[in-house]
């Protein structure tokens, strides 16, 4: 049986707090003589002030307090000197640091080629200690007051601000509260609650922009002007949505020029007023519309020269 | 019962459309697979097989473009998707390749029966109880299930042109 | 319950054999005339030679024979006329292939890294039918004669013609034996069986060779020589090796010369007899030595410049 035992106040304490350690050497630790005294060691530094007594049952004990405890990690050692050596009999591991602030910033993002839902969020400043960030979730009627059915908590990976929930525990066209909890063992806290419809925070892929091989029968563009087609992004078709066109002439040092509302059956748009001969950069961008949705990123640019 | 489209929300009418778009590329995905796979192409090939599977079939006939009445339109329209949601579940097991496709099918058959019955309750039209599913086909064999697959998807699609033809009569402005 | 029911001889037959199916209309198929004669369907074909029959207890009985099946895969469907329409009843699958030829060229490697011990083979040619393959191993103390302990089977993923075993499977420094298996519906095949010692089919990764930053200090090679520095690969510190030096004058069309059993200890090497002002490129690799192993490959091009 070990010789010492360290017991602590509290392994864990807000930053700056007092740690109050005891060790017990056993009396049949026939090893030492039963007066040595009890050394501490908080990582390499021997520590003074250990209040050392007798107990009733002849079993030694020190008392070691630490008033302001400013290291977010650090061992503790109970020790003893024996020949000419200090030996170690027991180690304790003393953290610190803060409760978790309240994560801000909570937004979810449908993804529609997972069709989870994906949410983020900030996790306030660095805690010190292992903190767990779950991602808590209901399906709701109305506004969110009321929960109707949970669905299952979505645990963030260590270190990450993020946690999707598969499809299969949402109900895409139905009203969700959502908020994040922060947990460590100084405490927990929670962000306030998003109230969400999956499907409105959907944010599309952007749409391919492509270029009519010139031919015969293509309708060869009035001068200053250019044919535009597009392709919806696969996975939205089912989806009515609304685009928009920006162009730059070439060099890019003109601003863009932004061509709202586009016709969403034809897929394709004369776009005229353009100056000849010269090269433009094309982009485009579409939103689920007229039900709510996140504008998709810019297409990648399609370059295209107007006529002489 | 209620008039027609006037008291139907658009925002409701809305998704519904999109839901159910999104049904029938599903359904549609379904069948193209099934075909390219199992060479089971033709529903019309399958309607013995049907009849002996007892594979159930619904319509949509209480929605009539003249003199449509609401509530019962809104109700087979739920009933019609309940059951469909009922023999999607029994084709569990189809084959390893399909369960994805079969799965999101399904929950998304869910989703729009979800929002009929959430709408019909907030119009204050629903029935006290939800419906209960009655006694679905049992598959015995790989083959049923992919044929059982081609009949489901044929009807729920014949079922979904319907009713994408009513909602957009009562999406109309 | 449903109408029809195939049966076949067997669902998988080697290419080119026969197939026999027999399609039974139960009687309480109300739907269909007790009379109608049984269709049957490879693929699209419709297949004529039916042989139908009435058996004792009423139900209807068609038996098809294809003497050479030679598709590696078809459906076969019993049918009926209905109306005007022909109905499909009932489906099977038929595969056609070969059994698993014998594995050959199997050779393991250890590595590293993983101290995982990755064997791979040849598996021969297309059996047009799933095939498993199986790394059987076990630990045995002579030349693999005997078996001492097993390890558990390796099963290759799909289409992989190699397979790791793990290390707590592993004793590195004891006889191994080692062979594939290969199975599928029409037979097995087992390779030739390796005994090897997993350490003595070490295969290191290269050394790395670097130069000494021109200071003072540093020995300024003679004329026509260059100081070769390296480093040993990191996780093979503890094998004992021995290690060849090639080089080559630029442009690279003269052949590699060899510099063979560089010194282990010192690792640097002054390499002498080469052109005065030409730059040359150096490779290096390396074996575990003087226990077996493999050459490592040689080491990325080190291009160094002999003084005027």
């Amino acid at each position: 049986e070990a010789c010492g035992h360290i017991s602590l106040s509290a392994p864990i304490v807000r930053l700056g707090d007092s740690v109050t350690a005891s060790c017990i050497i056993n009396k049949n630790c026939s090893h030492v003589g039963l007066e040595s005294p009890i050394l501490w060691r908080l990582g390499t530094e021997l520590q003074p002030g250990g209040q050392q007594r007798r107990l009733p049952d002849g079993t030694q004990e020190s008392t070691l307090t630490l008033p302001h405890f400013n290291r977010t990690q650090a061992f503790l050692f109970c020790c003893m000197n024996w020949g000419n050596t200090l030996q170690i009999l027991d180690q304790a591991e003393l953290r610190a640091g803060y409760p978790p602030a309240i994560p801000s910033n909570l937004s979810c993002i449908m993804n529609l080629t997972t069709y989870n839902l994906t949410c983020q969020w900030e996790p306030g400043p660095d805690t010190h200690l292992p903190t767990n960030f779950t991602l808590k979730s209901f399906k709701s009627r109305g506004s969110c007051q009321t929960q109707e059915d949970s669905i299952p908590d979505c645990i963030a990976k260590d270190r990450q601000s993020h946690c999707s929930i598969p499809r299969k525990h949402l109900l895409l066209y139905q009203n969700t509260g959502i908020w994040v909890q922060a947990e460590n063992a100084l405490g927990t806290s929670m962000s306030p609650q998003l109230c969400l419809n999956p499907m409105d925070v959907v944010k599309l892929e952007p749409p391919i922009l492509w270029v009519e091989e010139p031919s015969p029968e293509a309708a060869s563009p009035q001068p200053g002007c250019l044919w535009v087609h597009w392709e919806p992004w696969k996975p939205s078709l089912h989806i009515s949505q609304k685009c928009e066109l920006r162009y730059q002439p070439q060099p890019g040092d003109a601003s863009w020029t932004l061509e709202g509302a586009l016709p969403t059956e034809t897929l394709q748009y004369e776009l005229c007023g353009l100056l000849p001969a010269t090269v433009y950069t094309l982009q485009m961008r579409c939103i689920r519309w007229p039900l709510p949705g996140h504008w998709s990123n810019w297409s990648p640019g399609l370059k295209l020269r107007t006529a002489e | 019962p209620l008039g027609p489209a006037s008291s139907l929300p658009q925002g409701f009418l809305l998704k519904c459309l999109e839901q159910v778009r999104k049904i029938q590329n599903e359904g549609a995905a379904l069948q193209e697979n099934l075909c390219a796979t199992y060479k089971l192409c033709h529903p019309e090939e399958l309607v013995l097989l049907g009849h002996s599977l007892g594979i159930p079939r619904t319509t949509l006939n209480g929605c009539p473009s003249q003199d449509l009445q609401l509530t019962s339109c809104l109700s087979q329209l739920h009933r019609g998707l309940f059951l469909y949601q009922g023999l999607l579940q029994a084709l569990a097991g189809i084959s390893p390749e399909l369960a994805p496709t079969l799965d999101m099918l399904q929950l998304d058959v869910a989703d729009l029966a979800t929002t009929i019955w959430q709408q019909m309750e907030d119009l204050g039209v629903a029935p006290a109880l939800q419906p209960t599913q009655g006694a679905m086909p049992t598959f015995t064999s790989a083959f049923q299930r992919r044929a059982g697959g081609i009949l489901v998807t044929s009807h729920l699609q014949s079922f979904l042109e319907l009713a994408y033809r009513v909602l957009r009569y009562l999406a109309q402005p």
